[in-house]
């Protein structure tokens, strides 16, 4: 019983993670059809910015509070870097999906190169605060803190994406914008405001995954990112573009698969069991993303 | 059960099964019916010329006919045989042909290539890997390049000509395809004046010549007049009327559904 | 030519319509065109070379490159039969293969696959695990590995290609990656986790191991290379080929000719799968090894980024985009590495220490500012020479 | 004959220069994956009234409009109230005082009528909802209701409503009745009428009737250029020249079919 609950709260932080990911990348692919390959990048500045805050800025150096200001300052990097990248480096390619894609590819080849050769490719142990730090006993079994910690962030990003979405001008115009780009400019509205600012957010919860990550795995690699994002596709393939609560459900059904697979299996088959349910529900449901973008890519 | 029931009732009852024969055929979509109970069948080497305003369902009628999408109630039958369920490709191997509304050729090929690849996907020599792709043409490419009067483009690229030239182009890799019934979906749509002429001789011989059976949306009315031999009319997903011309022409129900003088 | 009507000028592949033909192909999309009728044919006249004639002397010439004993100062550390300058140009060589094998999907199909790392990985790892396992000779595991790849690129293939667009990008991806999980795990202490496989030279031809056979290992890149690019090359001018290229431009349109689309996919699917595996066995004797950093994501985004470079579905694109990314991803090693280096101040030194981040900023950069590629070019220049020529008269 | 709205009052009030139309268009080009769809269009909207833009399907009514609108790539040059707005991307254009019916109604299927509504809304804009439901008062009972489930006819509705959310300078309204059934025909063109007496229109259409209900200027297209341009009463009353401009022409065409 005590392991099904250990499980279900691991699975549970993992599926947090992914949902940090995956949202930003299904609400950028919803509305822009970019298949944001540098996704995994922000990540990884996400998980480094907080990472080096912690060590060279004082407030966000110890174990308590700080530690919030390390996971600002990695955010804050983050989501600066989608911002430009999405305005120097998408942007001027408007309307062109394949170059878009490629820009994005070139950029996921390049910034953990970059962050390798500054930072090296070994993994560097990120700080554990205090309130990350031993377990919670729930139902009778030992639960680690940083597991809570994880659902509570992603329960309240995925709150405020759904306000953002449902109640702001700016949701209302992303919620259009994926129906139809073209005719919301028609309306008066400079639809590439709205791409930035998805774009940001996205980076923002991304960098978030990254700096939380480094709490959930004890440490930040520079190829950390690019193994969470092929997960993070997995989860926007199976949960569509629709919805963000539909995001959500994927990234918890994902992360509980492979975590009771890995457990109850093999180490690895987890893993792989993932892949075949995708295959399966890529077969057997002919709609959401999989008709939607048949025509608009390639 | 190939005894479909003939609205004009001209077609004897001895003869062959009718060229197309539609029953009850209806599509809607999240609650709008686009095509709705279409019942109608069609004489082998007919002209029929499906007419109605926009947006009346003549495409999605075509789209069914042709398999692109499946119809929510009734069947279709090509010669008799219910093809309801069968994928285009299948019901282009029986002899079903037709062009779209907005121009479609293979944009990166040659004018040669196109009709080539229609001559091949008829001859069966497209897995044929072994061989190179000129010498798997054959005459045929020549002749019916010669047939739209497009032999002169015949090295440019699709991509690069002009409007009319495409539909010529759009009918070649048609008839590349020797089919038995063809659909044509406004083949005269953004064609100059001048064109038109051209295109409807040419699709006046494709008929005889080639003794096909013909289904054509066009909003020319003296093309139809001339080359028709019933007119469909539809009308909200419906057929209004199916008889010769001047007979539908004169239903005052079509004149107004198609003239709008319901105002 | 079996076709009265073609005249002599007409090429006698379909593939390249500016060797005859007098019609120049109007600009795709001129949005800056002049503005009445379609810019009149420029039909000068080439030369009149054989079309096999560069691919003949391109071959000659790679067959006879170790031979050459040419100091190329800067490009290469020693002359070119050097054991170390043949190492490097065997790698570039046997990626040329590769590349250009996923250029067949991706530039000549438009069929967006990120899995492409599998196959090649598989013909690798197979024939390494059949080496080390069932101690095959190379001559027996060769053509087994390939076989292995290609059947797992035909299953593969049968189920992604059932989905089109991104969603066969993403299923691609995951298949790979589950390989690549595999691979790194590890089962049963096979696949030598992160640390991979190495060669066993006993169970390799004498003639293929050792620095001074450093030529044979060379020239059996080179025709691993030109077998991937004569085949594709092949396969893109018989009539299975211009189905091909029917599907890249509208599939749909195909499927109304009467052609059924898939199994034309699945056959380049495995075609390509195939010349990937067989490229695998050929980068496992060059490297002497195999690493699970061939199984990665990362590795078919850098085929992604060569094919790019040099201009998907074009003939020489995928080779010369190859070529020049593998050459530079060991070179810009190299001058890490140098003297020099050391000297400069660390914030130049870090990003210049990663080739990858110099490669990949190198590549976002021609995204924008070479569209279309190295092989594109030509072409380019030569717009815009016309466009300058253009401007004197008035167009009538 | 029925009157015409617009056309008389303006005149009388003199709110545009004469002379100086309210669009002008010049050389317009629109070249669509290598076909040449638009072969130098050169119209002008009077600064009142409605303009009917006509033609047989395909002869690049729709394209024009949407290069107008900076929607498809084009050359030449848009003149709006005398200031070239060519190079202006399409938002910009819309916000300055276009409004923008398209053919396939273009409602958000996911969004709500009111929040359809209030995308619409510009900023510092006062959006005259009193107006639109009072024209359309079936937009405020379904108001909470998602746009993809109303009727054809309620749809085109919503988007007409939209477009006279904001006070506009010119209204393009590209087939309001196409694939409508002829009762909601008739309430569409109501809108139309009323929506004409307050805005210029530059209206796509292919029901002559109503054509003949509401346009002052009609401007023939055929195969991407300008073929007849004038009063919209004197060409529909030339049988032999709408049935040669337009391919079809009234009733005119049963008779003379009868009599073949």
């Amino acid at each position: 019983m005590s392991t099904v609950v250990l499980l279900l709260a691991t699975g549970l932080g993992l599926g947090a993670l992914y949902f940090l990911i995956a949202s930003g990348l299904s609400l950028i692919f919803g509305l822009m059809d970019v298949l944001n390959f540098a996704h995994g990048a922000f990540l990884t500045v996400g998980g480094y910015a907080a990472w080096w805050a912690s060590v060279h800025l004082p407030f966000a150096a110890g174990g308590g509070w700080g530690f919030l200001g390390a996971v600002a300052f990695g955010t804050a990097a983050g989501t600066a870097a989608a911002f430009l990248v999405e305005l120097l480096a998408i942007r001027p390619l408007y309307g062109r999906h394949r170059e878009q894609i490629l820009v994005t590819v070139g950029l996921s080849l390049a910034v953990p190169a970059l962050v390798q050769g500054i930072w090296g490719a070994d993994p560097l142990t990120f700080p554990r605060p205090d309130i990350a730090r031993g377990t919670v006993g729930v139902l009778g079994a030992a639960v680690p803190r940083d597991r809570l910690l994880l659902v509570a962030v992603a329960a309240a990003v995925l709150g405020g994406l759904l306000l953002f979405v449902r109640r702001t001008r700016y949701g209302l115009i992303v919620r259009a914008g994926v129906e139809d780009r073209a005719m919301v400019t028609a309306l008066g509205i400079d639809v590439r405001k709205a791409f930035t600012l998805v774009f940001a957010i996205g980076g923002a919860a991304a960098s978030l995954a990254g700096a939380l990550g480094g709490l959930y795995f004890g440490v930040v690699t520079p190829t950390q990112g690019v193994s969470l994002l092929i997960f993070a596709f997995i989860v926007v393939v199976i949960g569509g573009t629709a919805s963000i609560t539909g995001c959500a459900l994927a990234s918890v059904a994902v992360a509980m698969i492979q975590q009771f697979a890995n457990y109850y299996t093999v180490a690895g088959l987890g893993d792989i069991a993932v892949v075949a349910v995708l295959a399966a529900v890529l077969l057997t449901r002919q709609g959401g993303l999989t008709t939607r973008t048949a025509e608009r890519v390639a | 059960m190939p005894t479909a029931p003939t609205p004009a009732g001209a077609a004897a009852d001895a003869a062959p099964a009718p060229a197309l024969a539609l029953e009850d055929l209806s599509w809607s979509v999240g609650g709008a019916v686009i095509v709705d109970g279409v019942t109608l069948a069609v004489r082998g080497n007919e002209f029929v010329a499906v007419i109605g305003p926009n947006g009346a369902g003549k495409t999605s009628l075509f789209n069914l006919v042709s398999g692109l999408t499946r119809p929510t109630r009734g069947r279709v039958l090509l010669g008799g045989a219910d093809v309801t369920r069968e994928r285009p490709y299948r019901r282009t191997r029986r002899g079903l042909g037709r062009t779209f509304q907005t121009s479609s050729v293979f944009a990166d090929l040659s004018v040669e290539e196109n009709v080539g690849l229609a001559a091949q996907a008829r001859s069966g020599e497209s897995h044929r890997f072994w061989r190179r792709a000129s010498s798997a043409a054959g005459p045929e490419t020549a002749e019916v390049l010669e047939l739209v009067r497009l032999s002169h483009r015949r090295g440019a690229e699709a991509g690069g000509l002009s409007h009319g030239d495409k539909r010529k182009l759009e009918l070649a890799l048609l008839l590349a395809r020797e089919p038995e019934l063809i659909l044509l979906d406004e083949p005269m749509a953004g064609v100059s004046a001048g064109e038109v002429g051209e295109l409807t001789g040419v699709i006046r011989t494709v008929q005889r010549e080639r003794r096909c059976t013909v289904l054509m949306v066009e909003h020319h009315m003296e093309v139809l007049l001339e080359l028709a031999d019933r007119l469909a009319v539809m009308h909200h997903g419906a057929l209004l009327a199916f008889a010769d011309p001047e007979t539908a022409m004169a239903d005052p129900q079509v004149q107004a559904a198609y003239l709008g003088e319901s105002l | 030519m079996d076709t009265p009507q073609s005249t002599a000028a007409a090429p006698a592949g379909g593939a390249a319509p500016a060797v005859g033909g007098a019609e120049e192909a109007a600009p795709r999309t001129p949005a800056g065109a002049p503005a009445d009728g379609p810019p009149g044919a420029e039909g000068t006249r080439r030369r009149r070379i054989p079309r096999w004639a560069v691919p003949a002397a391109a071959v000659v010439l790679l067959a006879l490159l170790p031979f050459s004993t040419l100091p190329v100062p800067g490009v290469f550390e020693g002359p070119l039969n050097s054991p170390a300058t043949l190492q490097l140009l065997a790698t570039c060589l046997v990626f040329a293969g590769l590349a250009t094998s996923y250029d067949l999907l991706y530039g000549r199909l438009g069929l967006l696959s990120f899995g492409h790392a599998l196959y090649f990985a598989s013909g690798a790892y197979f024939a390494a695990l059949l080496m080390e396992l069932l101690r095959l000779p190379l001559a027996a595991a060769a053509p087994l590995a390939v076989a292995g790849g290609t059947l797992l690129a035909l299953l593969l293939g049968a189920v992604s290609l059932r989905v089109s667009g991104i969603a066969l990008a993403m299923v691609t991806l995951a298949f790979a990656q589950a390989g690549s999980i595999l691979v790194v795990r590890d089962p049963g202490r096979a696949t030598g986790g992160e640390e991979g496989l190495s060669l066993e030279a006993d169970l390799v031809p004498d003639a293929l191991v050792g620095v001074f056979n450093t030529a044979n290992l060379y020239w059996l890149a080179a025709a691993y290379a030109v077998l991937a690019a004569g085949a594709v090359w092949w396969l893109d001018s018989t009539p299975t080929g211009r189905v091909w290229r029917g599907i890249r431009a509208n599939e749909r349109r195909v499927a109304v000719l009467g052609l059924n689309p898939y199994p034309y996919k699945l056959a380049a699917f495995t075609v390509a799968g195939g010349l990937a595996s067989l490229g695998g066995v050929a980068y496992l004797v060059v490297s002497g090894g195999v690493t699970p950093v061939v199984t990665t994501a990362e590795f078919t985004l850098t085929l992604l980024v060569m094919v790019a470079l040099g201009g998907a579905g074009t003939r020489w694109g995928p080779v010369l985009g190859a070529v020049l990314y593998t050459y530079l991803d060991h070179r810009l090693l190299d001058v890490a590495a140098s003297d020099g280096f050391e000297r400069l101040p660390a914030a130049v030194q870090a990003p210049l220490s990663q080739p990858l981040f110099i490669l990949g900023m190198l590549f976002v950069a021609m995204v924008y500012f070479f569209p279309g590629g190295l092989a594109a070019l030509p072409a380019r220049i030569g717009a815009a020479v016309a466009r300058r020529r253009r401007r004197g008269p008035p167009p009538d | 004959m029925t009157e015409k709205p617009g056309a008389a009052a303006a005149a009388a009030e003199g709110g545009a220069l004469p002379g100086e139309p309210l669009l002008r268009v010049r050389g317009l080009h629109v070249w669509i994956e290598g076909s040449h769809i638009l072969q130098g269009v050169d119209l002008a909207v009077p600064a009142s009234g409605v303009t009917a833009l006509l033609g047989r399907n395909g002869v690049g009514k729709t394209t024009a409009v949407k290069a107008v609108l900076g929607l498809v790539p084009r050359t030449g040059e848009v003149l709006l109230e005398g200031r070239d707005i060519t190079a202006r991307p399409t938002h910009e254009i819309t916000a300055s005082g276009v409004g923008y019916v398209p053919e396939d109604r273009g409602v958000f299927n996911g969004l709500t009528v009111a929040e359809n509504l209030r995308l619409a809304e510009r900023p510092r804009g006062r959006p005259r909802y009193g107006l639109v439901h009072e024209l359309f008062p079936e937009l405020r009972k379904r108001a909470g209701q998602a746009a993809g489930t109303l009727s054809g006819g309620q749809q085109q509705m919503l988007a007409i409503g939209r477009a006279l959310l904001n006070e506009n300078r010119l209204l393009v309204v590209d087939e309001p009745t196409k694939g409508l059934a002829p009762r909601v025909v008739a309430e569409v063109a109501d809108a139309v009428a009323r929506a004409a007496a307050g805005v210029p229109v530059l209206l796509v259409e292919q029901n002559l009737a109503l054509v003949r209900r509401v346009a002052d200027e009609a401007v023939v297209l055929d195969a991407g250029r300008v073929v007849h341009t004038g009063p919209a009463a004197e060409l529909l009353e030339d049988a032999e020249r709408t049935r040669e401009l337009l391919g079809v022409s009234r009733a005119h065409n049963a008779e003379e079919g009868e009599g073949r």
